[in-house]
């Protein structure tokens, strides 16, 4: 039918066809653009590249803007080259790169046009408030394990870290941390074995930064007892055992980008590092889990996070300040790196 | 009688092989090992040898879990290859039948919830087989070489799959299917033999399948018959075995087999769940190294399936050092396959010294 | 007359020929019925319509006076009709019990029953003299143990009709005999049989009535007793064929191929296959080598190819040591071999028959130019061929062999041989399944090359024509020359004797195992 | 001449056997596409044929470059298959040659900069033909069955790679291997021809490796024998052929296509990168269709390779309307599978018209 023809959609997000990085990356920021364009009736479609290439990726974006794209989402940083290329290719499209910042594949050249807004997330910063809120809770012998070596999943860690010891110092207290990175983010029988042994070993709780994986850490947290703070997304109702999660705001970044877009002043040219300020990463607003910390606690470390009091959100730790969560600053806490 | 004992002999010699090609495997891992961090060879192959006895009892448990589907992909393999047919399928029936256990653990729980997981374990092996089956009919009645078809019903096999989920059992957060907690597996003792590990009645199951499949396959008119059509199809003809039917109940056999497994893991209380990825299942594949250091026989097979299984958390363990997380891997993988390909050999060798003793007398 | 097979007016048809034109075939209780045909004549077909194979197109079948209908072989089965294959139907790595039962095992609650197969078995097996063992390998026994397994099959599924198709063409004179005396037995207890044979001596020794096909339409049914071989054959081919193989004196040259000391292990039992063998091959004779199989004969066949390493002793070619050359070195210095098995050897089946005729011959600059085919002499060269052999085929030199009949492919390599202008030619049962057309073809053409100058080898299980064809015999038993006849004076039955290893010639008395 | 006729006659047949199961194939994801969206079902079905023509010349060149990697791995099924091997290790083959190349990408930029990528793929072409060659030697001096162990150097090989980059050139915050930037493809002019598409010389190389196999398949002496041992390996024997060389260096070929395949695949500036993940290579696997519909002749797998390309970009493009991509896939991979397919019974048919032909003369 001619009609047809002349559908659009305006609204684009490509996938890329699950990466290394968490899965739930596309979809969170799936949720924010179709949660936006349904209540204001825009079109949207999400696109598949052919293939796991940068050059793909920019065919993918190209049909999506011949489809009538205005605004295309991409979410993780194996999408830099491709918006790096994309920018100058279509100067009318805007691009919201989360994750990532355009470069040109051999991170030689580093450049971003008016056209896109680059999203980043404090990852530290709700590390730190995971960690915080767990020591703040009681436990004493925590757990970190990330997927991958990966900047976010870093960054994640080395935040939960500070934040434990964040804790510990102010109840004047020791506790101990077992810092792990799985080396991959699928689930699997051999890690929820490694976190049987943890628990079993005295772990009450365990970060689980690392995608799927997560699920075999909860299904070894049923067994033995233990708990788990969740990533990414509100994952209680994954398993009755995660206490937590460390979310980050796709969803509101994406929508918020969308709706700046529409009220003309996307926020083109620039990078930002999304963190408590704007709220760009918190815990959930569901403490029933909890024994003893409780939302005013939370509210507390938040306002003080939010307002930089003694530097305590500057002074965290990233991955780019140091190279293994055995070299951070800590006073209350023995950090035992495995692998 | 005389005939039994020469059984006898010859799975004796033949475990046997099987026993010197797991040595020629572990000692090519061993070099590795010391190619690659000589100070801690000894130690990390300490580790490898004591596989899921590094974990305690748990460890053990465990092992038995890793075990379970490769015991099954790896009896669907085998029982083909005796057969006289090469399911390199068992990756598509695998995942179809995890999928159907899946379907039914999440939607039919109008079931009573004892007998929910029962159900998906049956609807497992019959997609199973309704996937191997297609591969056996276009053998039967179009003589199209198996591993063309089977490789092929893998891929459309895996995207059925990503799309059923997607439109029906689908954790549109997450990108894959939902836990189907009402089915999960009993542990069957398990949790009791083996505290906080995996292992449920999974391999139980597993291990009883292996026992009847062997009762059919030595024991019973209907695998002898199979047997026949696999070594000799004309002459099973012309026996009068209707060598069609038999070389469509060979498949839908293994399939289920493979079938069983898909569901038996997928129904595990492990957090595992189907990802909408582009990826064949592994454990498919893996059975046919397992089939191979089994020899095929069912019972061989159960204890292969336990070796690899061990070698798995061996390599798991051997974390524990400084070894790169890759090195272990390939490493496992070559004590696997290495184990695997001289059996290659040793049967030849041992094929060679059979003729020889039956000429001989 | 009581006829218990009746088969009236079958037509079978395979895409692009028919194979039964409307052919009957009545057979009568207890009798055996030959049926003759020249290669492709449709005898394999129609009895594979008797035994529910194939499905004819029309015709009906009677069994005992009684119209039915067989549509597989458990039908036929049922109606006690038993078929011997012309290659047997048997699942090598099975036992020659599991064989015979298999298909229709004693059963109890769906589990094996082998205790009461055995017994029975193994009292048939006495009854009839036929010397099985029950828990054999099938690949492991002789050709002549896989017949008398097949035949065991029948009498195990209480069949009376049962179909031989081509049981000889496989078997060694001996095994011939007693096949004949088992069949005597069969048709005295009131079977029926119908046998498929080329070889019309054996027609006449055990036949009461032979039908005759020809080219898929059916000739006529005559009785043996009133009709000679020589009217038999003319029924067949159409024309008459010359039994007598009529050759002239030979004309013996230099010693070509010589022979000392040749010991071979065999590959199978480890034990020596050949045995000290020394032998000259002269110019302008034929020189046969007899002996049942297995004793021998096949392994040094292939030391003197090339085909399988040498253990002890050399060989000589016109003077110069070949035991270690390779393969190709022998068959391009002027030894051709027309191999034993032409299916498994001599052909590449799914090559055209211009491809076959250069398979040894392909790297030749007649045939390549830098590593590319000519293709243009390759096809001149296979015309040429088709031409002077005679080799009968559907598209000519671009004739998938597969697709020829057998005698023409016989007819093919024995081209392919010839004509490579050999000084040796080593001959392995060049005429094994052929009728009697194309068995008169390449005996004569053997003796033409005889006459040209060249010096024939010739192993051949055909008594015959080991004695027909050859100038001068060699006996084989258990690896070792037992001794050397002259065919003009040998008998048959002193042949024999040799052949079993009753009998040593002069200096050839066994020696001293000690050494 | 007669015979040429014939023989134009023959593929004239074959080429139109495959038409005939690709049609097939088109019609069954037709019927899939009415099924899941009716009102879109025509023109969808319009996308698909016009596959890369959907994006104008730069469709056209990213058809080609899609195609590129899949002809080389057809190309490797195909040769082998041809020469009576079954090579399923074209996964394992295409990767050690795509890791090879980008190792001497990376590291031998001591090279004159035109000269390193043919280094590059001349080293792609001799690490898959060493992973091709083992097979044929383990087949050729021990007759182990060449599907197993080319299946399991499809595993070993895929760990060994991920080892052999996370140790030599990883990327470690992308978990992948870096860019071989001074060993990219030239554009060979295709970037004149198809402005803005991935499309290099790869594909020329590409299909000037498929004339040549052709030739050496049909025209020389060494294709004669290669092709005889694979119909008949004792008679090619008896014929005085060295049949163990032949079976290791159709394997060796086959995996230097294969590696070929890999190699250009990741020297193209596409950003392509190996991902350490332990996921085989599908474009191995996806040579077989290729092959398959190709008829494993060289000639007929470039135009295999452009259909599959072809269909893909077509699901690509088929996105502009309201199809879930997972339907998109599976109905992509069940087009080509069907097709391939379908082949083997139209095959299958001809056969047997074919052996009626020759009889019936
Ligand atoms: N399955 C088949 N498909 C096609 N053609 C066939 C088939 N079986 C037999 N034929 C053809 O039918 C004809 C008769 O074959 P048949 O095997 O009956 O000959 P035969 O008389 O047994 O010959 P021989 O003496 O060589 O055994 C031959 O031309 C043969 O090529
Ligand atoms: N695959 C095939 N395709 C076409 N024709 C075939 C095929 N196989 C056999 N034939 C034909 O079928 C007929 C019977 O086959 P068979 O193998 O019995 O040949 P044969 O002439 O009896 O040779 P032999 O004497 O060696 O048994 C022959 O004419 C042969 O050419
Ligand atoms: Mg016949
Ligand atoms: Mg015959």
């Amino acid at each position: 039918a001619p009609a047809e023809q002349d559908e659009t959609f305006e609204l684009a997000l490509i996938t890329d066809i699950g990466t290394i990085d968490d899965k739930s990356f596309n979809q969170g920021a799936w949720e924010g653009l179709k949660q936006y364009a349904e209540e204001k009736n825009i079109s949207y479609k999400y696109y598949q590249p052919t293939d796991k290439s940068t050059d793909a990726y920019v065919a993918a974006i190209d049909l999506a803007v011949e489809n009538g794209a205005k605004v295309i989402v991409t979410p993780g940083f194996l999408f830099e080259p491709a918006i790096f290329k994309a920018q100058d290719m279509h100067p009318d499209v805007k691009f919201v790169l989360l994750d990532g910042f355009p470069q040109d594949g051999t991170y030689t050249e580093f450049r971003i046009e008016d056209n896109v807004y680059s999203v980043f997330y404090a990852e530290e910063q709700v590390g730190f408030l995971a960690g915080y809120a767990a020591v703040k809770d009681g436990f004493t012998n925590l757990g970190f394990m990330g997927g991958m070596a990966v900047p976010a999943v870093v960054r994640f860690g080395y935040g939960f870290v500070q934040g434990v010891n964040f804790a510990a110092a102010e109840m004047g207290v020791n506790v101990t941390l077992k810092y792990k990175y799985l080396g991959g983010f699928g689930p699997s029988a051999d890690y929820q074995t490694e976190a049987a042994t943890w628990f079993q070993g005295g772990v009450q709780v365990i970060f689980a930064a690392a995608g799927g994986a997560g699920n075999s850490v909860m299904a070894a947290a049923e067994a033995n007892n233990g708990k788990v703070i969740g990533v990414d997304i509100d994952q209680k109702g994954e398993s009755t055992t995660v206490i937590t999660s460390a979310l980050k705001g796709l969803g509101i970044s994406v929508y918020d980008a969308l709706a700046d877009y529409y009220a003309g002043n996307f926020k083109g040219g620039e990078s930002v590092s999304l963190g408590v300020e704007v709220d760009g990463v918190s815990l959930p607003n569901d403490f029933s889990r909890f024994t003893t910390f409780n939302k005013a606690a939370y509210d507390a470390i938040f306002a003080k996070l939010v307002a930089n009091t003694d530097n305590i959100r500057t002074n965290i730790k990233k991955d780019t300040d140091v190279t293994s969560a055995s070299e951070l600053p800590v006073t209350n806490v023995t950090v035992e790196v495995i692998g | 009688m005389n005939v039994k004992k020469l059984l006898s002999n010859r799975s004796f010699k033949s475990a046997s092989a099987s026993v010197f090609a797991i040595l020629f495997g572990l000692l090519i891992g061993y070099i590795i090992l010391l190619i690659s961090n000589p100070a801690q060879a000894t130690r990390g192959f300490m580790i490898i040898l004591n596989g899921g006895f590094n974990g305690g009892l748990r460890g053990v448990g465990n092992m038995l879990h890793n075990a379970m589907p490769i015991i099954l992909t790896g009896l669907s393999v085998g029982f083909a290859f005796k057969t006289g047919l090469f399911n390199i399928g068992a990756s598509g029936q695998f995942i179809l039948g995890a999928f159907t256990a899946i379907y039914i653990g999440v939607k039919w729980t109008f079931l009573p919830s004892g007998t929910l997981w029962i159900v998906a374990i049956i609807g497992a092996m019959i997609a199973g087989a309704l996937w191997g089956g297609i591969a056996g009919v276009l053998k039967a009645f179009r003589n199209v070489n198996e591993v063309i078809t089977s490789i092929m019903l893998n891929y459309i096999g895996m995207y059925l799959v990503n799309f059923l989920v997607v439109s029906t059992v689908f954790d549109l957060t997450r990108n894959q299917s939902i836990s189907p907690r009402a089915a999960y597996l009993p542990t069957g003792g398990m949790n009791i033999l083996f505290p906080f590990s995996s292992a449920n009645i999974g391999i139980i199951i597993a291990i009883v399948v292996a026992i009847i499949m062997y009762i059919v396959l030595e024991k019973t008119t209907f695998g002898f018959e199979l047997k026949a059509v696999g070594y000799n199809r004309e002459a099973s003809r012309y026996a009068g075995i209707n060598e069609k039917k038999s070389i469509i109940l060979s498949m839908m056999i293994a399939g289920a087999l493979a079938g069983l497994g898909g569901g038996l893991l997928y129904l595990s209380n492990t957090g595992k769940h189907i990802e909408v990825v582009d990826v064949l299942a592994s454990e498919g594949f893996n059975g046919i190294p397992v089939a191979l250091l089994g020899l095929s026989n069912p019972i061989g097979i159960i204890f292969s399936g336990l070796f690899v299984g061990h070698m798995n958390m061996g390599g798991f363990y051997m974390q524990r050092l400084r070894f790169v997380p890759e090195v272990i891997d390939i490493m496992i993988a070559i004590i696997i396959y290495f184990s695997a390909l001289s059996l290659a050999f040793k049967s030849f060798i041992e094929n060679l010294s059979r003729k020889l003793g039956g000429r001989a007398k | 007359m009581e006829y218990v097979i009746e088969m009236l007016n079958i037509t079978k048809e395979f895409p692009g020929i028919i194979a039964n034109d409307d052919i009957t075939l009545q057979v009568r209780k207890g009798e055996i019925h030959a049926l003759l045909g020249e290669n492709g004549a449709g005898k394999s077909t129609l009895m594979s319509v008797l035994f529910g194979l194939y499905i004819p197109e029309k015709g009906k079948i009677k069994v005992r006076g009684k119209d039915v209908k067989i549509h597989n072989p458990n039908d036929a089965n049922d109606l006690g009709i038993g078929m011997v294959h012309q290659h047997f139907k048997l699942v090598h790595n099975f036992t020659v019990l599991e064989n015979i039962v298999l298909g229709v095992e004693t059963v109890k609650g769906g589990f094996l029953k082998m205790d009461d197969a055995r017994a029975k078995i193994v009292n048939l097996s006495k009854q009839y003299n036929l010397r099985i063992e029950p828990d054999a390998i099938i690949e492991d026994i002789s050709v002549g143990m896989q017949q008398r397994v097949e035949i065991l099959k029948m009498l195990y599924r209480e069949n009376d009709i049962l179909i031989f198709d081509e049981p000889t063409a496989v078997l060694t004179p001996q095994e011939i005999d007693e096949l004949m005396k088992i069949m005597k037995r069969l048709v005295e207890e009131g079977k029926s049989i119908i046998f498929i044979t080329h070889k019309l001596n054996e027609i006449k020794a055990v036949a009461d009535r032979v039908s005759v096909l020809r080219k898929g339409k059916y000739i006529g049914t005559v009785d043996v007793a009133n009709t000679s071989k020589e009217e038999m054959s003319e029924m067949m081919v159409g024309r008459k064929v010359i039994f007598d193989i009529s050759k002239g004196e030979a004309k013996i040259g230099d010693n070509v191929l010589t022979v000392r000391n040749l010991s071979i292990n065999s590959k199978v039992h480890g034990k020596s296959a050949v045995h000290n063998v020394s032998f000259d091959l002269r110019k302008g004779e034929i020189l046969c080598v007899a002996g049942i199989e297995g004793n021998g004969q096949t392994e040094l066949i292939y030391a003197l190819t090339g085909l399988l390493p040498v253990d002890g002793g050399e060989i000589y070619y016109k003077g110069e040591e070949i035991t270690h050359k390779s393969i190709r070195y022998r068959n391009s210095h002027g030894i051709s071999h027309i191999p034993e098995d032409r299916h498994k050897h001599g052909l590449v089946l799914d090559y055209t028959l211009s491809e076959n005729l250069v398979l040894q011959t392909y790297f030749l600059d007649e045939f390549q130019n830098k590593g590319f085919i000519k293709f243009k002499s390759r096809l001149s060269n296979a015309k040429k061929m088709i031409e002077q052999y005679d080799i009968r085929s559907g598209e000519g030199p671009i004739t998938l062999v597969r697709s020829m009949s057998g005698g023409n492919q016989q007819k093919a390599i024995v081209a392919r041989e010839v004509e490579k202008d050999p000084d040796v030619i080593i001959a392995v049962q060049p005429t094994r399944g052929l009728d009697v057309g194309a068995i008169e073809y390449i005996h004569n053409q053997l003796i033409k090359q005889r006459d040209m100058g060249r010096a024939v080898l010739l192993i051949s299980l055909e008594l015959s024509e080991v004695l027909g064809v050859s100038d001068r015999i060699l006996v084989m038993y258990e690896g070792e020359i037992v001794g050397e006849v002259d065919p003009k004076e040998v008998t048959q039955q002193e042949l024999g004797l040799y052949m079993s290893g009753s009998k040593r010639g002069a200096g050839y008395e066994r020696k001293e195992t000690s050494e």
